[in-house]
């Protein structure tokens, strides 16, 4: 039988990295955290998480960032804000979760197999271009990109949707896409 | 914190605006005090002179203190109806309102004069009110003097030795 | 030999000489008593003729009007250093009076207006006033006019005050007897009562014990009870701030107190002080109702400072 | 100008004292420069810094130096005036000089602790310490005046504070006005079945006290009383209370409860307000049975004949010839002249109506603790027994802890007396019905005499406690053992899962929080309140019942949350200190009264209206008039100085002089002169 | 009644799978008089994706939009129906007031596209609108129709609710409910209002998406309801769309319609049935036809 060992040196901690969170848009208060679980107990997802919300709070808060940017947990967040508005010290968990995703995004350390990057990477890269997402092509390319075989499943979804009249296979696009691109542009450079 | 990290940038290019503070003892002066025990960090600009009601707070000190190089003035009372001496903060109002006119026609910008009420539970509000005039004095500038106008007479006269200053005014910076 | 005295005005109306004439006979002891040197309003006295004079040769030296120009300034430091003592003479002297108002606008501003905006004026080449000019080759030289009005302590050490304006005829006999008796009170001194007017009102009797103000109107808009006292009547009245010694002259003609004798003694600045008494009995706690009120007062660096603008604290320079 | 005002005493000699206060400023600020700076100012002789100005030693400097250096003026930069002026004015008079020629600099409060900026918080001290040395310069020796103290004292508010206060000061033989809103005395406490951790009986030790304030000869309770106006200041204030009718006369009343029997309403109907609506009362009541005094009460919003006027009346009937009841009766006000006042308010708990996340008002079975209270009380609406309102008996239980605390989005704070108060209520559940009780709290807080070894006791009792706080309780049954039950979410913080436990009953641990009216109390009575809306004590440890209005002293839970051992003990200290006051017989007064200069007065009269106290007035009559202040009467405000449009009023300690020498000091490095 | 104007965001979602929201939102406001004039050249608003890849340039993307509405109608709302376009627009708002840095890019990028800076808009959801614009008592006055349905549970659905919005208290919320009674459209109490349906999720981690909203559906049937009623196009497509594969999964028969708020508010107010979007249902269509339009023949309308 295999066993695994968990321990944490300190030296794997890093209060840098804690302190840069702390000052990125809706994290101020993460300090703050009384590890009380009601964000856990409020998260519909939680039940899925390999960490609580709260313990992935407990992690950053202690430095130990690998940790928390590599779980599934903030892939799993739906953004549905239940952990924020029962936060009894009124942490933006959410717009937590969305800082530690753009993290791992950026260090590259999210998981590999779930499709919920890949996601967010192709509405990113849609939107970036036309300014606007068209669903069906966006589903198709996360899923050629995630899990092909996930296509049969949809298929049939698909077709129902077809039959409403829901399902376009246009492309949506903006008039003024370029205005939109030197906007992206100029953002970058006025950081 | 992030506002007294923006205060420091600005800092460094010069101006840090001076604010005298006529604080009452009983509600703006204790505000202060909780700030100071909740640890509450505001912009360092403000000095307070602690007066027992706002309503001592004569126009001649509001007058000296831009006299002497003040950039603002911040009288600081207990809120209407709270008053420890039942009325004179509304004494402090009704002077503050005539004066705040005078002041304006004397060439005080409103934002550099202000009456704030301020309760002795209201550490948080001292502090915003401290930051925000801090800020609204810093966007003023310093402040050059009653009816005095410098600056703007040196650039409009083209004739030097007309626009030079009499020599017994050297002192008369104000 | 007779004290030498001067007589100069400067920034002024004339009002202050007049006063002098108001003595009327009782000039005549004082010209007994004194060798006027100097006095350009009513003598032909050259400038040469007093840089002539050893310094301090003069007894006294009484001056009259702010200081705007150039040649006002000259002047008043050639007095000075000829004069044992020197009187500011009159509200204008003393606080800068009436022409003192004009620091409520810069220099430019004023010469545009008087030389070239008023409707009367034809001028349209649009010259204003300068120093130098040239004409045919000669040159022409004016005093300048400074860029703002100084009372005459701001410029030079004063010895005595005598408020007003005018002052008094009787203030003025005072001063010259005590002049003449060397009994002069400490230097600095005020020559007048350190009491306000109210004093010496001839209403204080009407005055109600708590005194209330609801609106201020002002005199040409209502009819003023010749026997109340002006305040409890809702005219702005500075009787409370001022300095008496007047003899109540305006009361007497059914006018509120405008504050030309200035301060009493412990104030450091007249219109605050004013302003401050006048607020505080205002009879409202509403802000919105307050600003309302004090819509009865449209000028108040004109009613407070009428007087008295460059004396304001801060505008005085720094005398050590 | 020579002529005003006084002239620049010669001669000064200025002692500067500035504190380190261990690290608590001289972290921050640097000590030593601010000092190198005082030495440097004109008229200063000697200028140090020092680990704590406040201890015996720094004091002991300043006595020293006084008489080393013949100093006559003093400052201190510490920490706030409110703290410790009265120390260094005390220290000065130790050494021999007037205490007034004293003036403290705060660098504590106001920069070290404010600004994290060691450069910037050093220029301010400095400039603040300028400021006082140029404003000490025109300090002069003042006496106090003395106003005396009368003897009587309100206490307002008769839950336990007031009634352990009010026995404390009657049998110190001090007259007391006990003030009651409720119809009865005993607040919150009478409500109490069991009191933790002993466990004993909160009626059984309540009751004695109740009934010894009603035959106190020195305690005159006023119940369905409220104060409605305040007037005066410390050792005599005026106070206006006014009485609301009860329609059943108390000295008539004999207490055989005739009457309520006799009531047209043969059952009662209205809810109970002593059992929070868990059970039913008729109109005319008696609060609870032990209630004092022992006297119904007659609710006019419930009386038919206060609503139409057509009652038969069988209860004036049933009093017979003793006419206790007067149905005419008329709100009656009392004015009492008092030297001193207890505010004893109380609290109110948290309505959990406003966090609907846990379900109160929507799940007949979610309670809260205080009603859980009135439910295990033998006296209670069901005997004691704990019956649900469905009719059920509970077989698990869940006891949320810190609703409504420590929660920014209601009351930030621990309220002190829950996890106390849960525990109890899960070891009286546990016991009367042996359900499984399940505590789910935040952090377990059991500091006092006894609590620890309770909650040990609980652990051994088999009672569950999960950390974590519950996110919802609801009725969605995910599971079939769901079904009928409330179900509470919740991560169980120690095991890293989130569970569902369905549970029969719902207990909501509420907070407590100032009650809401005391606001309107605190300004009748000019004191302050602390930013969450308790009273504020003057300070959090040396002056804990004392507040900001001199002779007003604070007790029990409105001043904060606290258990009942505390709300006495505080409640005796807060008696000590009136008592206190009142022996001394008369107080001194600071000496910061205003004054006129009669010789430049000219009456104008500004002045007179100003005064609240009515201080002021014209004298001289048909002479010389002018203004003259009554040193007695004036409390200090300076409204009338600032106003005197010929300066011809002054204030002792705060002189134009001192004020615009402080401003000139405190901006003197920036005109450059 | 005032014909009162507002700017209309509809978001990708109306363009697509949400279409039945689009035609029926503007049906029930052109019921009550209120008129929706669609932004010009709008573009997404970044849902819940854009901020995990780039806060700045999420925060950009949806200053454009509101530029554009001040830039179009300085001063009128923004109505934004689907609930993640609607918390994206505020949150974006707050971030710009709130965070110095975001909105000096968001400014500078701005400035370079020629659009208003300073921005006052204000971005409502169609709920709020109706609740606070119109308010339960016109409404209820205004019914044509009397629901001849069965019961339904609202749902909220949770961004809407969210610390950004102001549609009604995020915690047990009652305003939709309150909505339709207020046209006699009975309800039932529904405790899982503003429990998340996943949103994307039924498209990534399929599993967990599903079982979400199998949760959502049985507790509503548990509850009695007949019918669902939404406020999200997000919501109403999990809801809806997947209901054959849970059968399928479980076993358990569904066959709920999951309807938008404005097709029942539309139709009690006399709508056109043709205009309110029925077509685009998919599960429960037997009821949809008996509930909606029972006289007359199904292909009409269904």
């Amino acid at each position: 039988m295999a066993v695994t060992r968990t321990l944490r040196y300190q030296r794997e901690a890093d209060p840098e990295w804690t302190e840069w969170l702390r000052r990125q848009p809706g994290c101020e208060a993460f300090w703050e955290c009384l590890q009380c679980g009601t964000c856990s107990g409020a998260c519909p997802l939680s039940i899925y998480m390999d960490f609580t919300p709260r313990r992935v709070i407990a992690l950053v808060r202690e430095g130990f960032y690998r940790d928390a940017l590599s779980c599934q947990t903030i892939w799993l967040c739906a953004s549905c804000y239940a952990c924020a508005v029962h936060c009894p010290r009124g942490i933006r968990i959410t717009d937590l979760m969305y800082t530690l995703k753009r993290e791992a995004i950026r260090r590259k350390v999210h998981p590999k197999g779930l499709p919920t990057p890949v996601l967010a990477q192709e509405f990113y890269r849609m939107v970036q271009r036309r300014g606007r997402n068209s669903e069906f092509w966006l589903v198709l390319r996360m899923a050629l990109k995630s899990d092909p075989w996930a296509l049969v499943r949809l298929a049939r979804s698909g077709w129902r949707l077809l039959r409403a009249g829901r399902l376009s296979m246009r492309t949506e696009q903006i008039r003024q896409a370029d205005q939109l691109r030197t906007m992206f542009a100029a953002a970058r450079e006025g950081r | 914190m992030k506002q007294l990290a923006d205060n420091r940038a600005e800092s460094s290019n010069g101006f840090e605006p001076k604010i005298v503070g006529f604080f009452c003892n009983w509600c703006t002066y204790l505000a202060a005090d909780l700030a100071g025990t909740s640890r509450l960090h505001y912009a360092p600009n403000v000095r307070v002179v602690r007066v027992m009601c706002s309503g001592r707070v004569d126009p001649q000190f509001v007058l000296e203190a831009f006299a002497k190089g003040a950039d603002g003035v911040l009288i600081g009372g207990c809120h209407p109806g709270d008053c420890h001496y039942q009325e004179g903060n509304y004494k402090a109002l009704r002077r503050y309102v005539l004066l705040r006119r005078l002041l304006e026609q004397l060439g005080v910008e409103p934002g550099r004069f202000r009456l704030e009420w301020i309760s002795a539970s209201e550490g948080e509000r001292l502090r915003a009110v401290i930051n925000e005039m801090v800020e609204q004095v810093r966007a003023l500038g310093p402040f050059r003097g009653f009816n005095r106008l410098p600056v703007k007479l040196a650039q409009l006269h083209g004739q030097k030795e007309c626009s030079k200053e009499p020599a017994s005014v050297e002192t008369v910076e104000l | 030999m007779k004290p030498k005295v001067a007589f100069y005005w400067c920034a002024s109306c004339g009002g202050c000489e007049e006063a002098v004439l108001d003595l009327g006979e009782d000039v005549l002891p004082v010209l007994e008593a004194v060798e006027i040197v100097f006095w350009p309003v009513a003598l032909d006295w050259k400038r040469e003729d007093v840089e002539a004079l050893p310094d301090g040769s003069l007894a006294a030296a009484f001056i009259n009007g702010a200081i705007r120009t150039s040649e006002q300034e000259e002047m008043v430091r050639l007095l000075r250093r000829k004069a044992q003592l020197v009187f500011a003479v009159g509200a204008c002297a003393q606080l800068g009076g009436i022409p003192g108002l004009a620091n409520l606008f810069d220099r430019e501003e004023i010469l545009e207006q008087v030389y070239v905006r008023v409707p009367s004026v034809v001028n349209p080449e649009g010259i204003k006033p300068s120093c130098r000019w040239s004409d045919g080759g000669r040159q022409l030289e004016l005093p300048e006019f400074w860029e703002g009005v100084r009372t005459l302590a701001q410029v030079v050490e004063v010895d005595y005050a005598l408020p007003g304006c005018p002052p008094t005829p009787a203030l003025l006999a005072d001063a010259v007897q005590r002049l003449l008796n060397g009994t002069l009170p400490e230097r600095g001194s005020v020559l007048a009562p350190d009491h306000a007017l109210c004093q010496d009102c001839p209403r204080q009797a009407s005055k109600p014990d708590s005194l209330v103000v609801r609106e201020f109107k002002r005199p040409h808009q209502a009819w003023i009870d010749p026997e109340r006292c002006m305040l409890a009547q809702g005219f702005l009245c500075l009787g409370p701030a001022t300095r008496s010694g007047c003899g109540a002259r305006c009361i007497h003609g059914n006018m509120p107190c405008t504050g030309c004798f200035g301060p009493t003694g412990r104030v450091r600045d007249f219109g605050a002080k004013a302003l401050s008494g006048l607020a505080s009995i205002v009879a409202s706690q509403d802000e919105k109702e307050l600003e309302n009120i004090f819509r009865g007062i449209p000028d108040p660096a004109g009613t407070f400072y009428r007087y008295s603008l460059p004396s304001l604290i801060g505008s005085r320079k720094a005398q050590s | 100008m020579s002529e005003r005002g006084q002239k620049l005493p010669s001669d000064v000699r200025v002692g500067v004292y500035v504190c380190h206060c261990g690290v608590n400023i001289a972290a921050v600020v640097d000590v030593r420069q601010v000092a190198q700076l005082a030495r440097g100012l004109p008229g200063v002789v000697v200028a140090r810094d020092y680990n704590y100005m406040c201890s015996d030693p720094g004091q002991e400097l300043i006595r020293q130096d006084i008489r080393d250096y013949a100093l006559n003026r003093i400052v201190v930069a510490s920490c706030s005036p409110h703290l410790h002026e009265e120390t260094f004015r005390h220290a000065a008079a130790a050494g021999g000089l007037n205490p007034y020629l004293v003036h403290m600099v705060n660098i504590r409060e106001h920069v070290s602790w404010v600004h994290p900026d060691r450069e910037r918080a050093t220029e301010k001290a400095c400039e603040l310490v300028r400021a006082a040395v140029r404003r000490v310069v025109w300090h002069e020796p003042l006496e106090q005046a003395r106003v005396s103290i009368h003897p009587d004292v309100l206490v307002v508010g008769g839950g336990i504070a007031g009634i352990h206060a009010a026995l404390t000061l009657a049998n110190a033989g001090k007259r007391v006005y006990l003030v009651e809103r409720q119809p009865s005395i005993g607040g919150h406490m009478a409500m109490f079945d069991k009191t933790f951790p002993t466990l004993d009986c909160a009626a059984c030790i309540l009751t004695p006290k109740m009934s010894a304030v009603q035959a106190h000869p020195n305690i005159t309770l006023w119940t369905l009383a409220e104060v409605t106006r305040v007037e005066g200041y410390v050792g005599n204030y005026e106070v206006e209370i006014t009485r609301w009718p009860r329609y059943v006369r108390e000295d008539l009343c004999s207490g055989c409860l005739k009457c309520i029997e006799a009531c047209v309403y043969k059952d009662a109907r209205f809810p109970d307000e002593f059992n929070l609506g868990l059970s039913k009362r008729k109109p005319i009541y008696l609060p609870f049975p032990q209630a004092v005094p022992q006297v119904p009460v007659i609710d006019p919003a419930t009386c038919i004949q206060f609503k139409s006027g057509k009652c038969k009346k069988t209860c004036v009937e049933a009093c017979g010839e003793r006419g206790a009841i007067d149905l005419q009766a008329v709100p009656k006000v009392e004015r009492v002249r008092v030297g001193s006042v207890i505010l004893a308010t109380g609290f109110q708990t948290f309505d959990p109506r406003r966090m609907p996340e846990y379900g109160y008002g929507i799940y007949p079975n979610v309670y809260t603790s205080l009603e859980v209270e009135r439910l295990v009380n033998a006296s209670g609406p069901t005997g004691g027994e704990i019956v649900l309102r469905d009719g059920r008996r509970p077989q698990s239980v869940g006891i949320i802890h810190c609703v409504g605390s420590r929660d920014r989005r209601h009351n930030p704070w621990c309220s002190r007396v829950c996890c106390m108060y849960s525990l109890k209520l899960a070891h009286l559940i546990r016991e009367r019905t042996g359900a499984e009780v399940f505590n789910f709290y935040i952090d377990m807080r059991t500091p006092g005499k006894g609590f620890e070894e309770f909650y040990q006791r609980l652990l051994e009792e088999g009672v569950h406690f999960i950390r974590g706080r519950v996110a919802g309780v609801s009725d969605w049954a995910l599971d079939p053992s769901e079904e009928g039950k409330l179900v509470l979410r919740v991560e169980d913080t120690l095991l890293g899962i989130v569970r569902r436990i369905p549970v029969d009953m719902v207990v909501l641990a509420v907070g407590l929080e100032p009650r809401s009216d005391a606001e309107e109390l605190r300004r009748l009575f000019r004191v302050s309140c602390s930013a969450e809306g308790f009273f504020l004590e003057r300070h959090p440890k040396l002056a804990p019942v004392s507040t900001f209005a001199e002779g007003v002293f604070v007790a029990g839970c409105c001043q904060g949350p606290k258990d009942i051992p505390d709300t006495v003990a505080q409640a005796g200290a807060a008696a000590a200190e009136a008592l206190a006051l009142i022996d001394r017989g008369s107080i001194e007064q600071e000496p910061n009264t205003a004054y006129v200069l009669a010789d430049h007065c000219s009456a104008c009269r500004t002045c007179v209206s100003l005064c609240p106290y009515s201080a002021i007035s014209i004298v001289g009559g048909d002479g010389r008039p002018h203004a003259e202040i009554n040193p007695a009467l004036c409390k200090g405000c300076g409204t009338c100085v600032a106003a005197c449009p010929s300066g011809s009023i002054r204030q002792h300690l705060f002189e134009d002089e001192q004020i615009v020498a402080e401003i000139e000091g405190i901006l003197a490095g920036v005109a450059g002169g | 009644m005032a014909l009162r104007r507002y700017l209309y965001y509809p978001g990708c979602s109306l363009r697509g799978t949400g279409v039945a929201y689009d035609e029926s939102l503007r049906e029930c406001f052109r019921q009550l008089g209120l008129e929706l004039v669609e932004l010009e050249d709008w573009n997404c608003c970044g849902a819940t994706s854009y901020m995990a890849i780039d806060e700045g340039a999420a925060c950009v993307l949806s200053a454009r939009v509101l530029a554009l509405a001040q830039q179009q109608a300085p001063g009128v709302d923004l109505v934004a129906p689907c609930s993640a376009c609607y918390l994206v627009l505020r949150k974006t708002e707050d971030y710009i007031s709130r965070y110095p840095e975001i909105r000096s890019r968001v400014e500078a990028s701005l400035r370079k596209a020629g659009l208003p800076v300073q921005i006052g808009v204000q971005v409502r959801h169609p709920l709020e609108v109706l609740w606070e614009d119109v308010g339960p008592e016109a409404i209820r006055k205004r019914v044509q129709r009397h629901w001849r349905g069965g019961r339904v549970a609202c749902y909220y659905g949770c961004q809407a609710v969210r610390p950004y919005g102001e549609v009604d208290r995020p915690i047990r919320p009652t305003r939709l409910d309150e909505l339709m009674e207020a046209v006699n459209v009975p309800v039932v109490d529904y405790s899982l209002r503003t429990r998340c349906c996943g949103g994307s999720l039924t498209g990534t981690i399929h599993e967990v998406g599903l079982r979400l909203n199998y949760i959502l559906l049985k507790e509503a049937v548990r509850r009695g309801a007949e019918a669902i009623v939404t406020m999200c196009p997000l919501c109403q497509f999990n809801l809806d769309v997947f209901q054959n594969e849970m059968e399928r999964q479980t076993g358990e028969p569904f066959d709920l319609p999951v309807l938008y708020f404005t097709q029942v508010l539309g139709w009690c107010l006399g709508a056109e049935l043709e205009k309110l979007g029925l077509r685009h249902l998919i599960a429960g269509r037997d009821l949809v036809e008996r509930w909606f339009v029972k006289e007359r023949p199904v292909e009409a309308y269904v």
